[in-house]
């Protein structure tokens, strides 16, 4: 959630078990404005908390004008911050493996095995075993979250007909009823779904609106939860997928935004979960 | 999007507020001291302020009304204690729950469920049809006795030591729960589901959940509850004036009247050892207080049947965790306590409490400080595991009836029949032969 | 301050002292909505609260499309609302010369002395005492103060070329130079120091922007405190004529909004007041 | 408006939030139970916490951050006791206000402010350079004598019993407020002024101020303080070990062993009887405690000149209301009681506390449950008055000198003159004659 919106987001997402206390508020709205400020950018958000058994990881998110392009920071203490570097694929797939807790220190090291493709005549696969530390699993972690859990509402976001990706001003919020269906939510990250659409399909959709994936695309079809909240004053999104994951749109107002405080493990066993 | 600015619908909001309001009152007095009775509802809006300096709560308007809600409920229903336990996220509601206890003699009889809990009779009745049919028609008997059926403890007692009351928004009316049986218990254990936030939603599963989604919430609310509610150690203890029946387990604790609160230092230590568990552990037939279910009272009428049986199975009893043990004695979880440790008020510790939250259930906490302590679950209500879940197999394919009774033999092949026949057709000239040899 | 915005707008003035406890907010989010629909008003305002000795009146407002006509209603305890009549302004003039606190009881009656002409051929003068009860005084001090201290920001309401005053939905706040400069702000009341402007002075203001007075016209000139707060994200403006009320507006977003809390009494030594 | 974003400037807020970041810690440890010490800043966000409850306070991270101040206010200062007194608003900043007391000894010296103290100083230099004037030339004697001054109370008693620090922001640096004068008290009564935030600013006024705005706050905080200390009967008493002097107005209280708390609804009554000041109230004179101006010591060289009037002036003590009167006695604001009464928590008043809130100084606050309780001010500095503020007049104009020394008379007009002058001309002609004839 934007740190400008943090108290309001707080406000709205309260009801499903996120809360800060009044010291960590306090900490950081003084220290992401030291961190904006130090890294020089436009855009700074609270993303959220990953709790690990001895120490729990507060990570703030700061971007430019483009969304996709962001950049990670974590911190133990909501005080000192520092970048979490983004990690290439082969660690988020092997990052994808561990299936146990977080242990709150940074450089615990987890055995992974990995596939490789050994470069040799007879061009087997090998299964290597490598270490990879709870700092870089961390980086996967955040970004295999974003890809599954970043939220936002239709029409927040427009193409322009240069194909730039801006912000919309008009965005006056969805109403009523269009919040509580999940078409009108989509992925803000580089489109999957879309690309596999026929042209039939995407023949209905608008280009400048419809320019990422769905929400209702995502498999299984049940893995995500709304809820009309606060008086149905609110529309809370949450991921069953990654528990700890939700989104929060203020209905028919321009507000919405997305944190998560969780385990940082996907939810392997949904298929049996839901009936 | 059109210009026509749509009206917002505030009719889902306005059915909310006008259950709410009934819970809002403005008092300008204050009764005089000796007018002044014990509190029973717990000042929860003070509770979650200490949660919250750990990052756990609902926020403060849903606690107030979460206060307001119990208030409530201690107006409509005689209770003798009652607290938040809290709060269950389900898919398309949630449930805000609250545990509690009725006053001598005013706990109300709840209402029969239909269902699994028949198994048996069924098979009585089978039984008695089966004395009805012809003894000439000796079908074969159906030898399956299903496993005997756990009694479910009283309430006041074991899981149901307290009765819990649902509803899905602080305002809207108090649902109480069903007790818990041990067949929902044993069953429980062995599947994983969400809720939907519907009581009356199917539940399906195997093993068959013997209940709605209603029954579930309760079983999960038992678990949890065995699982995590935990005190730190001394403010509870044991009655000294009942009698030490070292057979019995002790099963019920009081508050402890020197407890005067243990010290920072000693409920942040990573081993756990300043709390105790103040909820029973469920023993695996699905009660805490074990009962032997070869002992049947006179409700089996096929007890002859049984006798043979009573002699082959000597069932051991269960034994679990005693009450008031200390944490240390949990399992680690993913090579870690079991409980998490976490400071509140980390800028001047002065003014900290501790809270600990459960790894083994993800989103139960507890927190103390000085006299004050409180336990609060807030989450999916599922357990944690590192390991995929795999559903429980069906059983073995069942033996339809003993083979010694009965031999196989191949059908004979063409050639085996010819054989016979021909053997047979010699046969019969021989005695034919045999017949003409007498008559000369 | 809009009911929607209710946390998000006690966030930014609780610095100035204007704090609700928990109880009220959640008595207010749960009345308001009724009375909102009770009424069939569009918008719902939490105006603010008048203290009186011995019990204090919480204010709130309801309008439609005009934010000029308004309803304004009073509670002892945010659960039950009663609404207040509008008074003629004659008992506006009367109730100005009262001096005294708020008592607490609405139906207090105060001695209240008002020139009358007599309609007599010698077209005296006559000086007529009359009572005034407290909840008429309530709704004369509510106007007044509506119309001393109701501030928007330069952009936030437009005027269209067909005459009809709407908000702007582009408006996207003042930027941080802006709000810190007196001239950004007006009144959202029928225009009176605009009208005794020359044409030369008119010339040089937008037509569509500024249609209402401006509070750099407000006399005497340091009437308004204006300040920058919570680390420079939120514009304040403290009216000192009417202590208590309060306006804010979070820099470069569309949100603003203004509140009341004081005794209902006007700074009549303001003179003497300022160096 | 243009389409070019303009960069936030964010350079007043990085600034702030690095002043603040100082402030910010986060301990995981505590200390041991024989290692804990007095605890010596007070729990402010609790203490808001009751606040609020009345609809008092500013915020839950603003009472936060003031909190860390205090803290690093007590590592740079060495503090017997700290406490947050308040905030004062002003036209272009606020004060945040911290009421201290420094540990024995420890008390620095305060810089002498240049000004209006030395008024007495100047005098006695204008009386010796008259002395050194030439006696021939008698010029008239200035017989004005300026009021003594009374010498303000020393540090520990009475009005300056605290000392005061400010900032503006919390983790802004704090700035000691100098000592309160009685004459900047006396001027402070008179005079009605805003503050504007810097504590270097003129305060323009009349009678004249003797001081900037620095000193006026520090005078106001005294008024403030004087008549709105206030605490719940008997949690504070008189020091039984010291001497009942019965003419010493007793000026020193102590927590009393034995208090357990008012019970709510005697805190409730609107008579306020449940309630005392422990702010020590201020004589007109300026200073809690007496002092007989016409007793000189060894200042004034112009004893003599005052022989006479000692014998004509006998002054009387000024009397105030003793230290922990109670409220019952303030006098009353528009026919009510000087202070409003309020229950928190209104919905379920067993949590409740009550707040009372001063009529007489808007913005002054004091709120009591059980053992706790707390006193605050949040406004913009100045007293109530249902009347127009009217400034002082300026005093009668002097009278330049005594009258009976002179007389006046009216010139001769042009007649008077001739007939004199043909008067004279005559007796001068007469004695003339008169010679002539002595001469025969």
């Amino acid at each position: 959630m934007d740190l400008q919106q943090l108290s309001l987001g707080l406000d709205y997402v309260a009801s499903n078990g996120i809360v800060l206390s009044t010291e960590k508020r306090v900490a950081l709205q003084t220290s992401l404005v030291l961190l904006q400020h130090a890294e020089k950018l436009e855009h700074m958000t609270y993303w959220g908390k990953i709790q690990g058994l001895t120490a729990d990881y507060y990570i703030a998110q700061g971007y430019n004008q483009d969304p996709f392009q962001r950049k990670n920071f974590m911190s133990l203490d909501c005080i000192k911050w520092a970048h979490v570097a983004d990690v290439h694929p082969v660690l988020i797939a092997s990052a994808q493996g561990l299936t146990t807790r977080f242990t709150g220190n940074p450089s615990h090291e987890y055995t992974v095995a990995s596939l490789r493709k050994e470069e040799t005549k007879s061009d087997n696969t090998v299964i290597v075993t490598t270490t990879l530390s709870e700092e870089k699993r961390l980086a996967a972690v955040i970004h295999l979250i974003d890809q599954a859990a970043r939220v936002v509402p239709r029409g927040a976001y427009r193409k322009t007909p240069g194909d730039k990706i801006e912000k919309s001003h008009t965005f006056s919020g969805l109403s009523f009823q269009d919040a509580g269906k999940i078409d009108n939510y989509m992925h803000c990250r580089e489109p999957e779904t879309l690309k596999m659409k026929t042209n039939l399909q995407l023949a209905k959709l608008d280009p400048a609106l419809d320019f990422l994936d769905s929400l209702a695309d995502d498999i299984p079809k049940r893995c995500w939860s709304i809820q009309y909240q606060k008086g149905a004053t609110v529309a809370v999104l949450r991921s069953v997928v990654w528990p700890g994951a939700v989104f929060y749109h203020g209905i028919s107002s321009p507000i919405f935004g997305h944190v998560y405080v969780g385990t940082g493990l996907k939810n392997l066993d949904l298929i049996f979960m839901i009936s | 999007e059109s210009n026509i600015r749509e009206q917002p619908e505030t009719a889902d909001g306005v059915i909310l507020a006008q259950a709410q309001e009934k819970m809002l009152k403005h008092e300008t007095e204050v009764p005089e001291e000796d007018e002044a009775t014990e509190e029973l509802v717990p000042n929860v809006p003070q509770l979650a302020e200490y949660f919250e300096g750990a990052d756990i709560g609902l926020g403060r308007e849903e606690s107030f009304r979460i206060f307001l809600a119990l208030k409530k409920l201690t107006e409509d229903q005689p209770l003798k204690t009652v607290s938040f336990w809290g709060k269950v996220f389900g898919l398309e509601g949630n449930y805000l729950i609250a545990e509690a206890e009725f006053r001598e003699g005013e706990e109300p009889q709840p209402v029969e469920e239909e269902g699994g809990d028949e198994l048996n009779g069924e098979d009585n009745e089978e039984a008695l049809d089966e004395e009805e049919q012809d003894p000439r028609d000796k079908l074969p008997k159906n030898k399956y006795r299903p496993p005997p059926i756990i009694p479910a403890e009283e309430y006041g007692s074991g899981v149901n030591k307290k009765v819990y009351f649902v509803c899905d928004e602080p305002g809207k009316p108090w649902v109480m729960l069903p007790h818990a049986t041990p067949q929902q218990l044993v069953v429980a254990r062995q599947i994983r589901k969400l809720f939907t936030g519907r009581l009356d939603a199917a539940v399906v599963s195997y093993p068959p959940f013997p209940g709605t989604e209603a029954e579930l919430l309760r079983a999960q609310i038992a678990r949890i509850s065995a699982g995590t509610h935990v005190s730190p150690l001394g403010l509870y203890t044991f009655d000294e004036m009942e009698d030490d029946d070292d057979e019995e387990a002790r099963d019920k604790y009081v508050l402890a009247d020197d407890f005067e609160g243990k010290p920072l230092s000693e409920l942040l230590v990573p081993d756990l050892s300043g709390w105790v568990h103040h909820g029973q552990y469920i023993l695996p037939q699905g009660r805490c207080k074990w009962i032997n279910p070869g002992i049947k009272g006179d409700e089996d009428e096929d007890q002859e049947d049984d006798e043979e049986e009573e002699e082959e199975e000597e069932i051991e009893a269960e034994e679990g965790a005693p009450l008031l043990t200390p944490l240390q004695n949990d399992e680690d979880v993913d090579g870690h306590p079991a409980w998490s440790v976490r400071l509140t008020n980390t800028a001047h510790t002065a003014y900290a409490a501790v809270c600990i939250s459960s790894n083994r259930w993800p989103g139960a906490h507890a927190f103390a400080v000085n006299t004050t302590f409180a336990n609060v679950y807030i989450g999916w209500g599922t357990k944690y595991s590192s390991e995929p879940f795999s559903p429980a197999l069906p059983p073995m394919v069942q033996q339809e009836y003993g083979l010694e009774d009965i031999f196989e033999s191949n059908d004979p092949t063409r050639q085996e029949e010819e054989d016979f026949e021909a053997m047979e057709a010699q046969d019969d000239e021989r005695d034919m032969g045999s017949e003409d040899d007498d008559e000369e």
